[in-house]
This record gives C-alpha cells, sequence and structure tokens, in this order.
C-alpha cells in the first residue's frame, strides 16, 4: 500500500517543497529569487496545515491557519517587493551581495 | 520695666520670651526686608535697619536698667525641643544673664551708632541697601550668640556671625584684595571653629548628650568628666579645643593673620565686627565656659593670650595703614583680655572687653571718619588735620587716651585691673613670669604706636597738599556716634569715680556696674596688693612710650629712618609682619596644593601601578601611560581594559558577520543539520 | 490506487517540477513564470484535503496577486535579459547538499512518526460557510490582527514604494 | 468606592506609574510640537509629586514598619511578587525624587533637540527611579533598578557634553557591573531562604534565611565566611552607585557631560540609590556582616570625605589641560565629600549617626541639585565652565550670585542651612563610636570651605570679566526650578523635624536590629 496516499505523502510533499524553497533562498543572488523561495516554504506550510486539519484534527482550525498564511505571505511580499524597489532605486541593484549595509 | 511694659502690650504672651524673640528678630526682620525689597524703598531703606536695630538697642537698654535693679542675682532662662529622635535631644534656648545683658547692651549700642554713622560713610555706595542687609544680619547673628543657653546654638551663631564678617569684609568685592581677604577670614577662623567643634563633640560623648552651659559646669564640678587623651586629662583637652574657636574668632596667635586683612572692608564694618564685637566673640566664649577651664587650659589661654598681645603691639609699630594698625592693635588688646581670663581674672577680662569695645569701636570710626575725609588709608599722605577735623581729633585723642590706660580714662581702669591679676598671678607662680613681663610690654608698645597714629596723622605738616585741601569734617550722623563712644570712653562712665580707681562712688556700689554685676564664677580674684605696683608699672610704660612717640614723630628730634636703620634686621622682620603669612603660604597653602595635585594624580600613579600588575596583565599595554587626571587607573584598567578585550574580541569575531544574508542562514542550516546528525549519532 | 491518490501524483509533479525549475533556472524570468504551475498544483492538492475555500483563495492570492507582483518586481527592477541576471551554478551545491540531507530527515521522521490519522472517509463538505463562522467567533481576534496587518503592510508598501 | 478612594488605596502605584502614563501621552503627540511635549511631562511629573505629597500628608510618623503596602502575585512561578510599600527610610526619597523631576522638566526647557525622546527618556527614568525606592521585592527592586539605568544611558549618551559617549558607556558599565554582582547576591538569597522568596521583608527575619557552606572553584567557605562574601558582593553593587572610594570615577565624568538636568536627577537622587539599598537590603538581612565591616565602612567614609574635598579642591588648583578647571566636576567631587558623611553616619550605628546619614542623602539632593541646576543657569547662556574663564559675575548677575552663594554654603555647611544639621548629626553619632575617624573627618569641612569659597571668589568677586558685560540674569523659569530648593534648605536648616519626623520611627526599628547583632 506504498502508493495510497496518506498523510505522509502530503508531508513529503510539503517536506520536499520546503527544501526547495530553502534551497532557493540561499543560493539565489537576486533577492526577488529569493522572495520567490520564501513563497514556495509558505506553501509547504500551508500544504502541512491543511494536511493536518483534514487527516489529524479533523476540524477546520488548520485550513484557518492556512488563511492566516496568505495573509501573511501576502503583507510580507508587499512589504518585501516595495523594500527592493526602494534599494534599486537607492543603489540600481537587487542583488543580495550588493546589499550589505548591516555591516558595520 | 522691661517686663511690665510687654505684660501692658502683648498681655497674652509670656513678656521676657516676647521680649528676647524681638530683641533677637528685629534685625532679622531688617535683614530680610532689607534684601529683598530694600533698593526700591526710600532711601535705600536704611531707616528700616536702624529702626529695627534701635528696638534692640532700646530693649537691651531697658533689660540693663532692670538688671540694675535686681541685682547680679538676675537669671532668666527658657528652652524649646529642636531636634527630638528617639534617646537624642537638642535644644534650642535662651540664658539672660548679667554677662548676656553687658554683651547685649554692648552689641547693640555699638551697631546703632554704626548704622548710624554708615548712612553718612556709606551713602554714595552703590549697593547702599545690601550693605545695611548684612550689616543687620551681623547684628542678628551676634545677638544670637549671646543670647545662646547651649554650645550647640552657640556653634550655629558663632558660625553665622563669621558669614556676616565674610560678606562684609569682601563688600567691595571688586577689589581683589577684598575678596581675598574675605576667603581668607572664613577659612582661617573656619580652621578654629573645627577645633571648638571637635570640643563639642568631647563634650557630648563626655556628658552624654549635655550642651546646655550650666548642666555642663555642674558635671563638671562634680568631678564627672573623667578620661585622658595622650597623658591630657580629656576636660583640658576639651577646654583648649574650646578655647580655640576663639583663637580662630578673636583673631589669637597664630590665627591672628585674618584681621589685619579684613580691614579691606568698609570702616564702619571693621569698627562693630572687627573691633567692637564679633572678635570679642572669643572673649565672651571663654568668659561664658570660665567654670569648664581646668588650670592648665587655663595657662594656655594665658600664655596664647600674652604672647598674641606684645606679638601683635610689635607687628603695629611699623605700619603705615592708619586701619591696620588699629587692627593689631586689637589683636593685642584682645590678647590683654585672654591673657586676663587665662590669669583667672574673670570680672577684669570681661571688663576689659566692654571698655574696649566702646574706645575701639571710637577709634575706628574717627579713622573711617580720617579715610572718608582724604580718601586714602596711608598715614604718610596724612598730617595736620587737626584744625580741620576738630571733633574727629578730639573724640579720637580721647579714644587714643583711654586705649593707652592713661587715668580718667576707662581703657585705665579694666587693663589695670587684668594687669594686676597677672602680676599676682605670677607672683604666685613665678614660673609664669613672662605672662605679666608680655603685659606690661604691650602697654608701652601700644601707647607708643598710639601716639604714633596721632601725630602722624594730626599733627605736623599736610604731606599730601591736595587731599589737605579736600579735606573737611564728617556729618552729624557721623560725629554723633564718635562723640557718644568718645564719652563712653571716658573712667567715669564706668566707675562713676573721675580717676577711675573708686576714689568717689557717685552711685554707691552700683556706679561701678560692671564689677557690681558680674559675680566670679569661684573665689578666683586675687588680692589686690599687686594692683599698685602694676599701676604704677603700666603707667610708666605708658608714659615711655608716649614719650618717644613724642619725640619721634613729632619733635623729631629722633629719626624714625634712622632708629630703623639701626635695627635693620628687627624692622625688616617687623614690617614683614615676622614672615608669618609667608610661612604659611608656604607650610599650609603650598603643601595643601601639593596635597591635591598628589591626590589628583593619586589615582594615575598609585592605584594605577599596583592595579595593573595585580589585576590585569591583558590590558597592561594600554594602562601605564596615562599622564593626566581624568585617565585614571581604576578606568583604564578596569572598566576600558574589559572594553577593550570585549572589542579585541569582537573584531575577530566579526569577522564572521559579512552582512550576507544568506550565509547566515546557511550557518543555520548546516548547524540544524548538524544537530540532527549528531541526535541520530548518539 | 484510487482516482483521488492518481491525482496527488499529478498534482504533486505540477506542484514540484515547475518548483524545482523555479529554484535551478538561471533565469529568473522563467524562475517566475514557473511559480505559476507550483502554486496552481498547491491550489489542486488543496481540493484533494477537501479544502476548497483554500484552494480558491490560493488561485486568487498567489497566482492573482502575489505572483503577478513578483513579475512585476522582476520587470521592473531589471533588465531581464542582462548578462548580470543570470546566477552561477556554483553557489547552488553547498545549499543543495544541506537541503538534501535536511530533507532526508525531514522524510525520515515523517515516515517513523506514528500518525494519530483520524479520518472518516465522509465526502468532503463544502467548508465556506464555516470558516466564515469560525472566523468570526473562535478566531475572531486573529482576523482582527490580521486586517491590522494587512492595512498595516498596505500603507507601509505605500510609504516605502512612493518616490521622494 | 470613590475615586479618590481608588487613588489612595494605590497610592504607590500611582505615584510611580504616573510618569509611564505621561510618557505612553508624550509617545502620541507630535514631535514638532515641543511645547506641548514639555508642558505634558511637567503636568505627569506634577501630578506624580501631587500624589507623594498626599501620602507625605497621609504618612502615619509613629509607624515604623511599612505602610501603603500592595502586593500582586507577578510571576507565582519563582515567588515574585509586585510588592511595593514605603517607610520612613523610603518616603524622603520618593518626595526628594519627585521634586526634583518636576522641577528638572522646568530646567530641560534649554534641552532644544530631540525633544521628544528626552522627556519620553527623562519619564521613564523617573517611573524607574521611584519603582526602585518603593520596591519591597527584591525581584522587582533589581527591575526598576535596570529599569533605570537604560534611559539613564540615553539621556548622558544623547543629550550630553562632547564626551558624552564614553560617559555614557562607562556610567553604564559600570553600574552593570555592580548590577551584576546584585544579581548574584540576589540569586544566592533566594535559593538559600526557605521558602524560596525574594520577599525583603521574608528575608530580614531571622530564621528564613539559611545560608549553607559553600565550596566554590575549589574554595570552601564557611557560614560566616560565605555571609561576608555576600555582604561584599552587595556592599560593591551598591558602592559603585554611592559612590564609594575606588568605584567613583564614572561620577565625575558622567556629571560632567551630562546635560544640566539629568546631571542634577544623577546627584540628587541617583546616589542615594546605593545608600538606601545599604539601609534597605545589606543592613536588615545580613546585620551581623555589617555589624563586622562597621568599622571598614566608617574608614571608606573617611577616604571619601577627604579625598572628594581634595579632589574637589584640585579643580581650582590644576589647570584644564590636566583634568582640572571645572565646575561642574568640582560639585561632582564634593557630592563624593558628602556622600561620605552618608556613610560615616550610617557605619556607627547611632541614633544620630544613622538620623544625620538618611537627612543629609536628603539635604545633598537638594543642595547639589540646586548646585547643578545653577550651574546649567550660567552654562546655557556662557557655554562653558571654566572656573578660570569667569571673574566678577557679582557685579552682573546678583541674584544669581545670591543664590549660587546659598547654594554653596548650605553645601559647606555653614549653620541655619539644611546640610549643616545633617552633618553635626553625622558627627555627633560618629564621635562616640569612632573619635579617631570622626576628627579626621572634620578636616574635610575647612577643605570644603576652602574650595567653595575659593570658587565663589573666582566667579563672581573680583573685577567684571568684561566679557560678561551683557550676562543676562536669572530668568522666571530658572528662578522657577530653584526658589523651592532654596526654601527649603533655608527651612530644613532652621527646623528640621518634618523630615526627622518622617523617618526617626524606622530608623529606630533598624537602629534596634543592627545593635542587636
Amino acid at each position: 500500500m506504498m502508493f495510497a496516499v496518506d498523510l505522509r505523502h502530503y508531508l513529503v510533499l510539503s517536506a520536499i517543497l520546503f527544501v526547495l524553497g530553502i534551497i532557493g533562498i540561499l543560493s539565489r543572488k537576486n533577492s526577488v529569487g529569493i522572495l520567490m523561495g520564501i513563497e514556495l516554504v509558505m506553501n509547504s506550510a500551508g500544504i502541512n496545515f491543511v494536511a493536518f486539519s483534514k487527516y489529524v484534527a479533523a476540524d477546520l482550525s488548520g485550513q484557518i491557519f492556512a488563511l492566516f498564511i496568505f495573509v501573511i505571505a501576502a503583507s510580507e511580499v508587499v512589504i518585501a517587493l516595495a523594500i527592493i524597489l526602494r534599494i534599486y532605486q537607492n543603489k540600481t541593484t537587487v542583488d543580495i551581495e550588493d546589499i550589505k549595509d548591516l555591516k558595520c | 520695666m522691661l517686663e511690665s511694659l510687654f505684660l501692658k502690650f502683648l498681655p497674652s504672651l509670656d513678656p521676657m520670651t516676647s521680649a528676647m524673640v524681638m530683641l533677637l528678630g528685629m534685625p532679622l526682620l531688617g535683614f530680610v526686608i532689607q534684601i529683598f525689597i530694600g533698593k526700591r524703598l526710600f532711601r535705600g531703606g536704611d531707616w528700616v535697619s536702624v529702626g529695627t536695630i534701635f528696638v534692640s538697642f532700646a530693649l537691651s537698654v531697658l533689660l540693663f536698667i532692670d538688671l540694675l535693679s535686681s541685682g547680679p542675682q538676675f537669671q532668666w532662662t527658657t528652652s524649646w525641643t529642636w531636634i527630638d529622635l528617639p534617646h537624642f535631644q537638642l535644644t534650642m534656648g535662651i540664658l539672660v544673664d548679667p554677662v548676656t545683658i553687658l554683651m547685649l547692651l554692648v552689641i547693640t549700642t555699638v551697631s546703632f551708632l554704626v548704622f548710624l554713622y554708615s548712612i553718612g560713610y556709606m551713602h554714595e555706595d552703590p549697593r547702599y541697601s545690601r550693605y545695611f542687609a548684612y550689616l543687620s544680619f551681623f547684628s542678628f547673628s551676634m545677638i544670637g550668640l549671646v543670647l545662646a543657653d547651649n554650645l550647640f546654638a552657640l556653634y550655629i551663631f558663632w558660625e553665622l556671625v563669621g558669614l556676616a564678617s565674610y560678606l562684609l569684609i569682601s563688600f567691595w568685592f571688586e577689589k581683589p584684595e577684598a575678596a581675598e581677604a574675605g576667603k581668607k577670614a572664613f577659612i582661617v577662623t573656619r580652621i578654629g571653629d573645627v577645633g571648638m567643634f571637635i570640643g563639642i563633640l568631647i563634650i557630648f560623648f563626655e556628658t552624654n548628650g549635655l550642651l546646655h552651659f550650666d548642666s555642663i559646669f555642674s558635671y563638671v564640678a562634680k568631678g564627672q568628666f573623667g578620661g585622658e587623651f595622650l597623658g591630657i586629662s580629656l576636660l583640658t583637652l576639651a577646654g583648649i579645643c574650646i578655647f580655640l574657636g576663639a583663637v580662630g574668632k578673636s583673631a589669637q596667635f597664630p590665627l591672628h593673620i585674618w584681621l589685619p586683612d579684613a580691614m579691606e572692608g568698609p570702616t564702619p564694618v571693621s569698627a562693630l565686627i572687627h573691633a567692637a564685637t564679633m572678635v570679642a566673640a572669643g572673649v565672651y566664649l571663654v568668659t561664658r565656659m570660665f567654670p569648664f577651664f581646668t588650670p592648665e587650659a587655663r595657662t594656655v589661654i594665658a600664655y596664647t593670650g600674652s604672647f598674641t598681645a606684645i606679638f601683635a603691639a610689635t607687628m603695629a609699630l611699623t605700619h603705615n595703614d592708619i586701619k591696620k594698625v588699629l587692627a593689631y592693635s586689637t589683636i593685642s588688646q584682645l590678647g590683654i583680655m585672654m591673657m586676663g581670663l587665662g590669669v583667672g581674672a574673670y570680672v577684669a577680662g570681661f571688663f576689659h572687653l566692654v571698655t574696649h569695645a566702646a574706645f575701639k569701636a571710637c577709634l575706628f570710626l574717627c579713622a573711617g571718619s580720617v579715610i572718608h575725609a582724604l580718601h586714602t588709608q596711608d598715614m604718610r599722605e596724612m598730617g595736620g588735620i587737626r584744625k580741620k577735623m576738630p571733633i574727629t581729633f578730639t573724640t579720637m585723642g580721647v579714644a587714643t587716651l583711654a586705649l593707652s590706660g592713661i587715668p580718667f580714662f576707662s581703657g585705665f581702669v579694666s587693663k589695670d585691673l587684668i594687669l594686676g591679676e597677672s602680676l599676682s598671678f605670677a607672683m604666685e607662680n613665678p614660673s609664669h613670669f613672662l605672662i605679666p613681663l608680655f603685659g606690661f610690654l604691650s602697654t608701652g608698645l601700644t601707647a607708643f604706636y598710639m601716639f604714633r597714629l596721632i601725630f602722624m596723622t594730626f599733627y605736623g605738616e599736610p604731606r599730601d597738599s591736595k587731599k589737605f585741601d579736600h579735606a573737611h569734617e564728617s556729618p552729624w550722623v557721623m560725629t554723633l556716634p564718635l562723640i557718644i563712644l568718645s564719652l563712653c570712653s571716658l573712667a567715669i562712665f564706668f566707675t562713676g569715680s573721675p580717676l577711675g580707681l573708686g576714689e568717689l562712688s557717685l552711685w554707691g556700689e552700683k556706679s561701678q556696674w560692671v564689677k557690681y554685676l558680674l559675680e566670679p564664677p569661684s573665689s578666683s580674684e586675687h588680692p589686690t596688693s599687686a594692683h599698685l605696683y602694676a599701676l604704677i608699672l603700666s603707667l610708666t610704660m605708658a608714659g615711655c612710650g608716649i614719650l618717644f612717640a613724642y619725640l619721634i614723630y613729632y619733635k623729631q628730634t629722633l629719626s624714625s629712618e634712622k632708629i630703623a636703620e639701626k635695627f635693620k634686621c628687627i624692622y625688616k622682620t617687623l614690617t614683614h609682619l615676622y614672615w608669618i603669612d609667608e610661612l604659611y603660604e608656604w607650610a599650609v597653602i603650598h603643601n595643601l596644593l601639593r596635597l591635591n595635585t598628589l591626590l589628583a594624580h593619586f589615582d594615575n600613579r598609585v592605584i594605577d601601578q599596583v592595579l595593573v600588575d595585580g589585576w590585569a596583565p591583558i590590558t597592561i599595554s594600554t594602562s601605564t601611560n596615562s599622564g593626566d587626571f581624568d585617565n585614571r587607573a581604576i578606568d583604564q584598567m578596569l572598566v576600558d581594559g574589559t572594553g577593550k578585550v570585549v572589542r579585541a574580541s569582537g573584531k575577530e569575531v566579526r569577522k564572521i558577520q559579512t552582512g550576507k544574508i544568506q550565509q547566515y542562514l546557511l550557518v543555520g542550516l548546516g548547524a540544524v543539520c548538524g544537530i540532527l546528525i549528531l541526535l541520530t549519532l548518539v | 490506487m484510487t482516482a483521488q491518490d492518481v491525482f496527488f501524483y499529478i498534482f504533486a509533479l505540477i506542484t514540484l517540477v515547475p518548483a524545482f525549475v523555479c529554484v535551478f533556472h538561471p533565469n529568473i524570468l522563467y524562475a517566475g513564470l514557473s511559480l505559476f504551475g507550483s502554486f496552481f498544483g498547491v491550489a489542486g492538492i488543496y481540493v484533494l484535503l477537501g479544502a476548497d475555500f483554500i484552494a480558491a483563495t490560493q488561485v486568487l492570492i498567489y497566482v492573482g496577486g502575489i505572483l503577478v507582483l513578483i513579475l512585476f518586481a522582476v520587470m521592473l527592477s531589471k533588465n531581464i535579459y542582462g548578462a548580470k541576471f543570470q546566477d552561477e551554478k556554483k553557489k547552488k551545491i553547498l545549499p543543495g547538499l544541506l537541503g538534501l540531507i535536511l530533507l532526508g530527515f525531514l522524510v525520515k521522521f515523517i515516515l517513523t512518526t506514528p500518525w494519530n490519522m483520524t479520518l472518516t472517509d465522509e465526502a468532503p463538505l463544502p467548508t465556506v460557510s464555516r470558516l466564515g463562522d469560525l472566523l468570526l467567533t473562535d478566531y475572531l481576534l486573529p482576523f482582527e490582527l490580521a486586517s491590522i496587518l494587512l492595512l498595516a503592510a498596505l500603507i507601509g508598501a505605500i510609504i516605502l514604494a512612493r518616490s521622494k | 468606592m470613590t475615586y479618590l478612594g481608588f487613588i489612595r488605596e494605590h497610592l504607590l502605584t500611582w505615584i510611580v506609574f504616573l510618569p509611564v502614563v505621561g510618557m505612553a501621552v508624550v509617545l502620541f503627540l507630535p514631535k514638532e510640537k515641543a511645547g506641548l511635549i514639555r508642558w505634558t511631562s511637567a503636568f505627569f511629573t506634577l501630578l506624580s509629586f501631587l500624589a507623594s505629597l498626599e501620602l507625605c500628608w497621609a504618612f502615619d510618623r509613629s509607624e515604623a514598619g511599612l505602610q501603603f503596602v500592595e502586593k500582586m502575585a507577578w510571576i507565582p512561578t519563582f515567588n515574585i511578587h509586585y510588592y511595593v510599600g514605603c517607610d520612613g527610610l523610603s518616603i524622603t526619597m520618593i518626595l526628594l525624587t519627585t521634586l526634583l523631576s518636576f522641577l528638572c522638566i522646568f530646567a530641560s526647557w534649554s534641552i532644544k533637540e530631540g525633544v521628544k525622546g528626552y522627556f519620553l527618556m527623562f519619564l521613564l527614568l523617573e517611573a524607574g527611579m521611584l519603582g526602585v525606592f518603593v520596591s519591597l521585592d527584591f525581584f522587582l527592586f533589581y527591575v526598576f533598578w535596570e529599569l533605570m539605568l537604560l534611559p539613564m544611558y540615553f539621556l548622558i549618551g544623547i543629550w550630553g557634553g562632547p564626551k558624552k559617549e564614553y560617559a555614557a558607556i562607562k556610567f553604564f558599565l559600570y553600574t552593570l557591573f555592580g548590577s551584576v554582582l546584585m544579581l548574584v547576591v540576589m540569586l544566592a538569597f533566594y535559593f538559600y531562604s526557605e521558602p524560596h522568596t525574594f520577599d525583603l521583608l521574608e528575608l530580614a527575619r531571622p530564621q528564613i534565611l539559611k545560608i549553607k557552606d559553600l565550596n566554590i572553584f575549589g574554595i570552601a567557605l564557611t557560614i560566616v565566611e560565605f555571609r561576608r562574601v555576600l555582604f561584599i558582593l552587595l556592599f560593591i553593587g551598591f558602592a559603585i552607585k554611592v559612590p564609594i572610594f575606588p568605584f567613583h570615577t564614572w561620577l565625575p565624568l558622567a556629571h560632567v557631560e551630562a546635560p544640566t538636568p539629568v546631571s542634577v536627577i544623577l546627584a540628587g537622587v541617583l546616589l542615594k540609590m546605593g545608600a538606601y539599598g545599604l539601609l534597605r537590603i545589606s543592613f536588615p538581612i545580613l546585620p551581623q556582616e555589617t555589624y563586622w565591616f562597621s568599622y571598614a565602612l566608617a574608614l571608606l567614609g573617611l577616604v571619601n570625605i577627604i579625598y572628594g574635598a581634595f579632589c574637589a579642591m584640585a579643580q581650582i588648583t590644576l589647570p584644564q589641560d590636566r583634568g582640572g578647571n571645572d565646575w561642574k566636576k568640582l560639585i561632582a567631587y564634593s557630592s563624593i565629600n558628602h556622600m561620605g558623611y552618608v556613610l560615616l553616619g550610617m557605619a556607627v550605628f547611632t541614633t544620630e549617626g544613622i538620623n544625620g546619614a538618611v537627612f543629609q542623602m536628603f539635604n545633598h539632593g537638594l543642595t547639589t541639585a540646586m548646585l547643578f541646576l545653577l550651574v546649567g543657569v550660567v552654562y546655557d547662556r556662557v557655554h562653558h565652565r571654566k572656573l578660570d574663564g569667569f571673574g566678577g559675575l557679582g557685579v552682573q548677575v546678583p541674584i544669581y550670585t545670591g543664590l549660587v552663594a546659598l547654594a554653596s554654603f548650605a553645601s559647606l555647611g555653614l549653620p541655619g542651612l539644611s546640610s549643616f544639621i545633617s552633618e553635626a548629626l553625622v558627627f555627633l553619632g560618629s564621635f562616640k563610636v569612632y573619635p579617631s575617624i570622626t576628627i579626621l573627618a572634620t578636616l574635610g569641612i575647612v577643605i570644603n570651605a576652602a574650595f567653595f569659597l575659593w570658587a565663589l571668589q573666582k566667579i563672581f568677586l573680583g573685577p567684571l570679566n568684561a566679557q560678561y558685560k551683557n550676562l543676562a540674569e536669572v530668568n522666571f523659569r530658572e528662578l522657577f526650578t530653584l526658589v523651592p530648593l532654596s526654601v527649603l534648605i533655608l527651612f530644613f536648616g532652621v527646623y528640621p523635624m518634618p523630615v526627622l519626623n518622617l523617618m526617626k520611627a524606622t530608623l529606630d526599628r533598624l537602629l534596634t536590629l543592627l545593635q542587636a547583632a
């Protein structure tokens, strides 16, 4: 019954998605690319929540959390993109390697 | 009379208390009004101060009349709890007895006259009302000082008169000398005050918190005051400590250096504070605490007094500043009083305080009048103004005769008493022969320098014609006090008999009122067999002094320059005032400054090195070169050192802070993986 | 293997392959475009999990909102065909390695954990009305907070992006 | 329950947190409206001051124990409470703090940059200080103690003088070092008490604190030694704040660099915290150790007196390039001298001594605060504090001169002004126990007089420096800050009982506790 889909499959799927997202975050030079990685990670979290909602909790709280994840993702991406645009205006680059003003 | 007066107008209050509070409070009221709104009042508000002091004066006179009628046993006291803690009380109280009343009379009389005089003397000063405010404040503190019934309260007012003196000496503070003199006066007297405070501490400690005069005396009388320190009984030590306060305030050797400098203040101030009242507070203190002093302590007092008397008299010989001559004379006379008290002449010492207050205030005011007319204090620029200022000349002459101890004048009466007492004291204790010797010598010197002053100022040719032409007699507000004070310098005022020896007593035993009112605390008065010798001796000395002065400065048969040439060494010593100031400058101030600098560098040098070696080899290289005051050792070692270690290590660690978020995350991820691997392995 | 399982694998592929492309494709524009597929795949997974409303929202917000925003940002920020736009491969090795290790552990944990599953085989009910109820009753405070967050993000984004 | 009743029930909480409320209000004010911010701060500090007056009025003077106690569980797991109360020891400090804070708001008018941040920090500082004085729970005490550090750091570091960053860092690290030692002791108290508690009153009971032998880093400590070590650690923690030689080096620097109102608060209130902590925590909880160390305490007091006085005098004699010639530094060193009297009075365990010590804390708060305010007045006008740089100001600004003279004379202990009484009490008390130390300490009186008068002479006397021909006299706002202080100095100098009445019962009880040891 290896292929009969249950919770584990969903979790593995989300784990793969998560790791892909992490790799994206770590490897992209472009800050928009990093943002994409983050979106993948968030999606994986959403899958986890909804899957647990169905298989473990058997109520809708997981879905509610998925909704909140959307909210957070939306706000995050909006702010992040605004910041990136701002940086681009100032430095004409979005390359994460060039943005190191935090270093003293 | 006083009580009935107060009962009539303030029936609901205790008459004596309200009288005393009023006596004390009026000058304070004058001070408060003057300091806040004085400038805006009519005539700068001088009438407020004069009025308030006049009320105090009138009350003192009434009190004195009451005292004369009730006799010397009179004593009235009251007190309030001031600080009340568990097992600890401090009280504030008023003690009125003959000594107090006599002091009050002296203070308020001289104050009132000086206030009056100041209206004329200071009328052009821009800080006119401030001047009167300070004067009122001084009167308040001085009255408080004599009213106090315990040592602690006395100490408080003692310091306050010091403050008033500071403010008035440096009244013309634009002159750097005046500012310096005020500071010097305050600090030097404070050194004495600290001694007095230590004395109070010893008494407080020994008597378990008794500071009230009477209770201290009864405690001492019962012989409960024991204890020794370095072989000296604590009682003697406490007495000497208390006396130190008097040394500072009454400008006795070795703390006399402030008084001549204090002459930078306005002349009426010198008359009031530095001749008649405040400097006499030391004598008052010794009088008040008289039963407290052991024979040893009294000997110390007598030696200090007699030495000061001769020492200051010699310094007065060569001075050309009219006020400084008088200042040294004051020191010398205070020494005489101290000497009198030291040899046990309780009445005589205090008597001399009273007479001296009158004639010395008169002398200062006369000097002020001269200065006012000539605008100089240097006697070499004066001369021949006898005709131009007859009142000043006459009054000053009277006061000079009184100071020189000539019969018919008050100084003769009191000084003779002291000298007689000291002579009989020395006859009983021949080893102390120096005390009367100094006393008699100083009498002669006094007569000499006083007549030198008179001759240089009033006789001869005018040396500075421009100033001479400008001179004129002072207005009546200034001459009236002179006349009154010179009248008070006559012997008859004190003894009721013209010669002053009691050959006539116009009003019975009360005519010698000072003697009548003062009761020696124990039968310490000596038989008067020595008085006749003393009389002859002192008159001879005074006569010699006057004669020399006459010869040198009037007839000029003896040239002062030649004498100075002949005794060049002595002359030089005298003009340099025995190099006392220089000695202090070198011994105290110089070394004090060095100590300051030393301590300021203390951290750098001492703590530094110790802590460096002991504490922090890590930061040793950064610490040793600190040269300035602020880079202190502790700082550099412990505080900055720690900082530097942290900074150095931070510098290394900082290299991994690249500012690249991805690297951080990567490290984080690596760490997570590492932990997971470790967990599975373990 | 039921039809649902088949759909699961299909959707998983639709999710993972574009995600893979998104992460590893050197051109950022393609990466962004490939996200499109990935988001759709996740929406399908949601449908399979009986979360109809979530699936719809996923499509609306991610595909309609976030993705478009990202693409805008890509295009606004850069000449998309520029040389510097290509990522070098070398940087991907270490993260990939670490990611694989992490993935291994995650899968191991997922498979070894005894999941307490209480799945009933009922047909999935429509969730919209129940979600609405929950949001306005039990989850009212987070809901309101979320709205404040959105408002803050809105204002913040405007202030940040507004040219001075 | 009426509103007034509600306020009175929680009077101490109101006093402490009214500044915090003020802070919240100021937070929402636009930063351009400096005037509004200032007046709001003034209003809330005034409220706090009025509340403390109400406290003073309702305070039962014959009661030695704690009053206005409020106790609420805060972190029950560790038996930590929000536990506040006040007794005769703390009420004087509360009054001093609220009064000085209120007056300092007006002295802060000259702050022109970053007004909002400044007043936020200032209000937070006031809350922190008040919190320290009312806390009865060691943990709460510690929290407030640390809370107060933060605004102080910023106040010095942002609004300070030329070397502000250095001074701020130094102040912060110094005090933090002390706090760490205090923390160690706090934890030791907690873990060695049965039951575990942070309650200061509980800890002071004889059977609660059960110190055991300790073996640490290979050093074996017996109970007695361990207790002494605890005392020393705690003492260093507080000594840094007092400050006691040799932990004083932060003080001159911080005072000099801080803006005027902050110097006032530093000298007027913060220095008292060390002494307050000793009296509140060290003395009652470790009485035997206090007794054992009393000679050392008195000796340190003597060192403070003499050393402080000489260092202050060095300000006049040393040129500027060697760290001298600074009026503010002179006052800062005189603070060290004055705190020496406090220490000496505390160390002798006599009624006069301890009352004198606490009264001296109060008086020093008044006089030194006034002196710093006065320095600030002239600094605002001429922008320097060099003692040599003035001269003859007495002609130009007579009122100012009078006020400085008053404050200086108060500071040098002139009778009739409040410091004299406390110093005299300290001396009367200490002479009974340590006569030799006391006699040496009286030397401080003379040096004090010398350097204050010297400074007065340099600044105000002599011919007027032509540079300052147009120097403005003190204005109404400055008078408003100075006159209350001078009135209080005069009043308590003549009649000190109102303050002594507040504290004598409490101190008497503390004393019996110590004498029993």
